[in-house]
């Protein structure tokens, strides 16, 4: 536990000094305030309180965002440390690679937690000032920022995986940010055609769902979608929110966010420094 | 006791043997040199004992333990050959963090800096060190706790002479308290006064494995000779030595090493003819040469 | 939508041919103050209205196709008369005088804003046939934008605009 | 009595005067001299080749009487002055129980005109208006003014202005008919209670423009590559859109409606148009449901603050671009449609936020909007999206018009010095 | 000039030993094949031919992912090699330090020209294979391609300005993403904010068009958009596009490519390795 | 001629000098050797040679160019302490690199590299490569072109004993061509036999700059005798010739270095009292702590 907490620490270290944290503190907050500025500004009065609206547009700003901040951390996590040369020698050190790889963890998750915060709480505090009903909508803020978290630890573990599994720290970075974009971005829009493609044949009725809770960012994006109950109205992908029981969703989140430092811990064993 | 016990350890590389059938055994507090040419296997045989490499044949045992053991590595110390830090951390907080991976309490980072002699620079970072002082950081994460076994490569590597006395001092005192040693170097001058046992790899084969003075004794090398002679006296100190005349002064014997003290004895005859005398045994180098030499033919 | 900055483009005569913009009919078939809006990067080509209702209506919709230049209404003040309500009388759609509420319909039927260029000639028409005198800025969105209380028959059937309100 | 009229100078004339009421004259073969005017209950007849041609003044034809049928005759050279209506035909409002059927009528301002009228039946004519000169100088194929139970069936008309214009007018049926290359198809104003059925129209301007009209029944109607709108309802009350198709090719929007309200419109195909349906504001109490909507690059073009509902008893439209899914096969979209979100809400009242389109930015807004509905602006919603259009067949010879009229469209947009152009941008 | 080609060759062959040729090929194909895969499915097309449908939503989708593929190649460039150590070295021999950045960004240039070529040529030949008629879309292809390039290549000056700026790769990469998002969609989202809340004033009128042609990602997308009728139709734009000029768009294009070469250089000559 | 001078030569990092006033004046074909302890400011000042820093003070010309220029640059070679290449290419690749931004025809890359001795394995990737082996890398493209200027970092830091002498032969060779060398080294003894001057830093300051012989001269250090003695006799030996009994056997004489002759005439004349006698004149090493210590203090 303690190796944890030292290598933890060590690293979130390294985070501050590298400027990550203050990196990743302004990219949420930066969007979080466009955000809360540009879509209230068209939108005018709305049946749901200024927080809840923001908590909806937040949750669409978390899925493309936390994913990528977790990422950017972790692809330098283990091939960063090899190519340096220090690995070896900490891999010396009576430490099991399990706490080396969930003490980086826990020093990169505090950074995105510091990120998310600091983010989410610029947009809920701009909510307040606009509409003092917001105090109806800190349920949704809480909910979205724990599992913004659980979603972050999963795209970590799968950033610390990736790290192992490509011998540079380059190829790493290429391959992150391909992944990002194929989970986040194409992966949705091949489902889509999927569907449309088989007309309400076996895909659409049992791999569908099964593929949508197979993508953390969906799982995270069905989750808070069905919590907040604007499910009956959701367009798109997120219209299967009503097939998909919210506790699906969030299991399917805690399943991923478990898998992916497993993954990334057996990947992180085959490493030869 | 036998801390470490090698056996038979073969490693390939793609296309490449870079340990062939290598046995050895250090016994706790014994110092052991490894030397050979470079890319002859040191680095990776340290590894392979390490746990960091697998072997693809033999066994290795560290004090019971099977390398990379979490009970190998607690006993373990090792100082890698192209040391590297995390250059955003201060020597100070690099040498906690490797304390508190020992299980070992923080306040003794400052002591340990104190003892290779960069106490002043600890607080900045890394990245301004210069190569020994992050050499030094090495050192001291080395020395961290109560090793049994200790795995140095090319310790002394970017060490100015001085620190490298010192150092040789510390591990000394180690080796008394039980810490088996074994440390790879270029460096023969400073092995041969700091080591029990010489060890010579070549081509990934152990080809020599004894003290200094055995395997001195089974290569029975020449001893030189070096005289100066009386300006213009060189060609009669030649003569009557019978020694090979280098230029107006120098004369150059060489002898087998039973026949020293004669041959001494021959030149102080000589008096004021000659004006100076050096013996020059055969050095480390030319018995590393020679079992060197001996596989690669 | 407020007025572009930009240079304005100056009217455009009403010819013969100009179609309004919504029904896509013949202009001088209907009676009644005309309008027309100029858009951005269609100089010279203004959108022709039937009834200065419609190009106030077409101003306030939220909906742009690109933006307006500027908007020209004819003076009914220098109109021969409300049949031909003159192909060069145009003025600037925010200095003119309209009378609403008058018991004219427009050029379609709906209810209209009638255009003048001075204050004098829309308060003559006031009292001739009813109705007061506001500025362009007095107009409200719902005014043009609401559902038209059109003029029917006891069926529901639209009437055809009445002709000459007399002067 | 069948009288044989031959070809002579004022043959036809002198005949309807020689004629006895009931008469039937066969015109042969040839060249007759117009105008003529008939009175007395007669039937004219044209065998094939028979020809009357007008002095360019006035109609080549009027009929002022009762029981009378005009067929087979080839017409042409009427005069030129729209005050006086110049006609093919002229049917005027002392006439009843007039026919006027399989004549050709070519070149006339306007083809045939029901001036005040009741219950003629005009049928199975070819007209031909005028194609030179401007649009708006050219008159209309057939032109109905208060002309209650007029039918106009089965006639084929191209060039001039409009196909068929009913103004001020109720209880027509207006079916069967073609028309081509002309302004409007056809154009209701102040027309009630009437119907518009099976008619087709192809390269028009505009389909069917049904303005300041009332309870007209629009049904199974095709037009085909109209190039402004397909359908345009403004001020048109309680009317039912049932079962027509709008085809575009260059078309801008399908449907376009202004100001009218309490419309059913159902059963409907629009496909491959700048809007599939542009509603302003102001529209109001609208039933829009079992259409289809495909391909159209706005499907909906909707500005208000406002939700309106586009779905009748759990049945909504079929929209192409909804990448739904039914997980359960009823034939219901899973998930519910919105036409337009935010952006293009911005996009319409902003146009200079255009610039931005295909930005990341703008895709980033939309798929936020996609994704929490409540941040969309007012607007339409299907809560019951269909997943299978309904299809409407088109004949094969209309479909070859409809190639060449697209291609037609096609070249004018090149040249620029299109009309209608104007509205298009 | 050898000294550049030397460069670059040993450049490219890093890249390509790092797998980041294979990555950015792999990306951009797979972008562009389930881009004309989703085009085909039944939304409006009006008349125009396949090719230039195509080359519209391309023009979004280079938008994305050629400065995303530069920033991320060029991030490591000189961050890199000071961190590894090389760079000293390299320094002491006769080539001048724009010499160094010019070779570095041919090789990534070649990187991104392949990326590139693979990617639309997929998507070119799809469209081929649906509609014959993609003939008249070429010339809008082959517009793209180049501009693309220029796109590139300005944000790849943009990120070796980054790399020499920012002393450790890591911070670097976050930076680079940072910058991403920042050019490729909060500014967007910022006028877009801007334009709305404006209401079509001063600001709408006159900066806004400024503004769009300061953002090199903007540039290119309107000259794209607004060089081809037919282009600007398909992606919805319409006549909107020639508020900018072409020519104002390449020219802003081509100066950006230009300034951030010399960016780069500049502060490429402010690191001490 | 001279090829490098350097003029009170200051750098200060954040709240550190590194160099303080350093002047020094390498000619052509001069090996000068650079010694002093970890952090003394030896790498600091090759790099403001090569102007890869900018000095704050005092002036370098190398061959009258700017460092850092073109012209500098075209005439010097450098090895870092730490050399470090891309992993991902292969030696013979790298070497080209380098060879082609020499302007020198990449075929050359071949010789050079089996000049150090890695002939065998240049085309395998430098991420294989033993410490040794990349080592000799970087000697490799060292030796590229003719360079007048060579700044030499501690370049046999991990090359094995037989490469440290070649390569010491090959800098004879360039220096005997006219090359003016400047390098760094721990490596005392071979320092002691390859070089023509030693200078010597000390916490930025430059306290010697000499022969070596110069230097042990002005030093005057004693040189040490060692004997050893028949069994049983060293009391003997020492109570005769008034030295140190270190053991049952050995006993330790020190003597200024004018006495040493007369000494040895004292041994000899125990005959057989004396088994073994070492002279041990004063080292490199005692000569660069006496140079080094002094300034310390
Ligand atoms: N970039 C830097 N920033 C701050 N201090 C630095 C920097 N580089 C070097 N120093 C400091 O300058 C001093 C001289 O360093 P230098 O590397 O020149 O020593 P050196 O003589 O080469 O030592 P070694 O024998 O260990 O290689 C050291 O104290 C070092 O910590
Ligand atoms: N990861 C690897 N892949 C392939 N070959 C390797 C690898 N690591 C080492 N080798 C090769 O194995 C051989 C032994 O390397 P090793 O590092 O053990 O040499 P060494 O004795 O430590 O040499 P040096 O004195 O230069 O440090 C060398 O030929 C080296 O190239
Ligand atoms: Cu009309
Ligand atoms: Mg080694
Ligand atoms: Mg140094």
């Amino acid at each position: 536990m303690s190796r944890i907490l030292a290598t933890a620490q060590a690293e979130f270290r390294i985070a501050l000094r590298n400027r990550w944290v203050a990196i990743a503190i302004v990219m949420m907050v930066l969007f979080a305030a466009v955000l809360s500025a540009a879509g209230s500004a068209p939108t005018g009065e709305l049946g749901a309180d200024k927080l809840t609206v923001t908590v909806a547009s937040l949750t669409s700003l978390a899925v493309y965002l936390v994913p990528l901040i977790a990422l950017l951390m972790s692809f330098d996590a283990i091939a960063g440390e090899v190519e340096r040369g220090t690995l070896a020698l900490v891999l010396t050190y009576p430490v099991r690679r399990w706490e080396l790889v969930l003490g980086k963890f826990l020093s990169h998750l505090m950074v995105l937690a510091l990120a998310v915060v600091a983010g989410y709480g610029v947009a809920a505090l701009s909510a307040f000032a606009f509409d003092p009903r917001s105090i109806d909508g800190l349920d949704a803020l809480v909910r979205l920022t724990w599992t913004s978290l659980l979603l972050g630890a999963a795209f970590l573990g799968i950033g610390y995986a990736i790290s192992a599994l490509s011998k540079r720290p380059g190829t790493a970075a290429g391959l992150v940010v391909a992944l990002w974009l194929i989970l986040i971005v194409l992966y949705d829009l091949a489902l889509l055609a999927g569907v449309v493609a088989d007309n309400g044949g076996y895909f659409s009725k049992t791999l569908f769902p099964l593929a949508l809770l197979a993508n953390p960012a969906d799982a995270f994006r069905l989750f808070n979608l069905a919590s907040s109950g604007a499910v009956a109205a959701a367009a798109g992908i997120g219209g299967a929110a009503s097939t998909i029981p919210p506790v699906q969703a969030l299991g399917s989140l805690v399943l991923w966010s478990a898998a992916a430092l497993l993954l990334a811990v057996g990947a992180f064993r085959r490493v030869q420094p | 006791m036998t801390i470490l016990t090698i056996s038979q350890v073969t490693k390939r590389f793609a296309g490449l043997t870079a340990l062939d059938g290598v046995s050895l055994a250090i016994e706790a507090g014994e110092r052991v040199a490894l030397l050979g040419h470079n890319g002859a296997g040191k680095s990776t045989l340290m590894k392979t004992i390490l746990g960091l490499l697998a072997a693809d044949g033999g066994t290795i045992s560290v004090d019971g333990h099977v390398p990379g053991s979490q009970a190998a590595k607690a006993l373990t110390a090792y100082l890698p050959e192209n040391v590297a830090f995390h250059p955003a951390l201060t020597g100070r907080e690099q040498i906690e963090l490797y304390l508190r991976l020992k299980g070992e309490p923080v306040k003794k980072a400052a002591g340990l800096l104190e003892q290779v002699g960069i106490a002043d620079a600890m607080n900045r970072r890394i990245g301004t060190y210069s190569k020994g002082m992050r050499q030094r950081i090495g050192l001291a994460q080395a020395l961290i706790g109560h090793p049994k076994l200790m795995i140095l490569d090319e310790p002394t590597s970017g060490l100015d002479p001085v620190s490298r006395q010192e150092f040789y001092s510390i591990l000394d005192l180690l080796a008394h308290d039980g810490t088996a040693i074994l440390h790879s170097s270029h460096a023969l001058t400073e092995v041969e006064a700091r080591t029990d046992r010489i060890a010579i790899l070549s081509r990934g084969v152990l080809v020599a494995n004894d003290t200094l003075s055995a395997l001195r004794h089974s290569a029975g090398l020449p001893i030189h000779i070096r005289l100066v002679a009386q300006s213009g006296q060189a060609d009669e100190v030649a003569r009557q030595l019978g020694g090979t005349r280098i230029n107006g002064k120098r004369v150059d014997l060489a002898c087998a090493p039973e026949a020293k003290l004669g041959r001494l004895n021959d030149i102080t005859r000589l008096g004021s003819l000659v004006e100076d005398v050096d013996l020059i045994p055969p050095s480390l180098e030319d018995l590393y040469t020679h079992y060197s030499r001996r596989t690669v033919q | 939508q407020p007025e572009a900055s930009a240079p304005r483009p100056d009217p455009v005569a009403m010819t013969d041919n100009a179609l309004g913009f919504y029904c896509q009919m013949n202009l001088k078939e209907h009676p009644g103050p005309k309008a027309q809006v100029h858009l951005e990067g269609l100089t010279g080509m203004p959108l022709f209205f039937a009834q200065v209702r419609d190009a106030i209506a077409y101003q306030r919709m939220p909906e742009q196709e690109s933006p307006i230049v500027a908007v020209y209404v004819s003076d009914m003040g220098k109109a021969k008369s409300w049949e031909e309500p003159g192909a060069d009388n145009w003025i600037r759609a925010d200095d003119a005088f309209y009378v609403a509420g008058a018991d004219v319909g427009g050029g379609m039927g709906a209810p209209e804003f009638v255009p003048f260029g001075t204050e004098a000639d829309a308060e003559t028409f006031a009292k001739q046939h009813g109705g007061h005198v506001v500025r362009l800025g007095g107009i409200a969105d719902e005014d043009v934008l609401a559902p038209v209380d059109f003029k029917t028959d006891a069926d529901g059937n639209f009437l055809p605009p009445e002709t000459t309100p007399s002067k | 009595e069948t009288r044989q009229v031959s070809p002579g100078p004022q043959a036809l004339a002198n005949a309807i005067a020689g004629a006895a009421p009931g008469d039937e004259l066969v015109l042969e073969r040839g060249l007759y001299e117009g105008p003529v005017e008939i009175l007395k209950p007669l039937i004219v007849t044209g065998l094939d080749g028979a020809i009357l041609r007008g002095n360019g003044t006035g109609s080549v034809i009027g009929i002022s009487g009762e029981n009378i049928t005009v067929r087979g005759l080839a017409i042409e050279g009427s005069g030129s002055n729209s005050t006086d209506i110049d006609s093919g035909i002229f049917v005027r409002e002392t006439a009843r129980n007039v026919t006027v059927e399989d004549n050709f009528l070519s070149g006339n301002l306007h083809g045939i005109t029901l001036h005040g009228a009741q219950d003629v039946k005009v049928l199975r004519n070819r007209i031909e208006g005028r194609n030179t000169g401007h649009v708006n100088d050219r008159g209309n194929g057939i032109y109905v003014w208060n002309a209650p139970g007029a039918l106009v069936e089965g006639n084929e008309i191209r060039w001039g202005r409009d196909g068929i214009f009913a103004n001020v007018s109720k209880k027509d049926v207006f079916r069967g008919n073609l028309m081509r290359d002309l302004r409007f198809a056809v154009h209701y104003m102040y027309t009630n209670d009437s119907v518009i059925e099976g008619n087709v129209s192809i390269g028009n301007t505009l389909g069917y423009a049904l303005m300041f009209s009332n309870k007209i029944i629009v049904k199974d109607n095709m037009s085909l590559a109209d190039r402004q709108h397909g359908l345009m309802l403004n001020y048109a009350n309680n009317a039912e859109v049932i079962g027509n198709l709008v085809r575009g090719g260059t078309t801008a929007k399908c449907t376009f409606i202004y100001n009218a309200h309490k419309n059913r419109i159902t059963g409907n195909r629009f496909e491959g148009c700048g809007i599939g349906i542009h509603f302003t504001a102001g529209s109001e109490r609208n039933a829009i449901s079992g259409n289809a909507f495909i391909a159209n690059q706005n499907q909906v073009k909707y500005v208000g603050s406002r939700q309106i509902e586009w779905s009748d008893q759990g049945r909504g439209n079929f929209w192409s671009d909804h990448a739904a899914f039914d997980l359960n096969g009823d034939g219901i979209a899973d998930s519910p449609y919105r036409p337009n979100d935010l952006m293009d809400h911005i996009l319409w009242s902003q146009p200079a936020a255009k610039l931005l389109l295909g930005s990341p930015a703008v895709q980033l807004v939309r798929w936020s909007q996609d994704s929490f509905p409540a941040t969309l602006p007012g607007g339409v919603t299907d809560s019951f999206p269909l997943t299978e259009p309904i299809s409407i067949s088109v004949p094969a010879r209309f479909i070859a018009l409809e190639a060449d009229a697209i291609a037609e469209a096609r070249e004018r947009s090149m040249t620029d010095d299109d009309p209608d152009n104007l509205a298009s941008h």
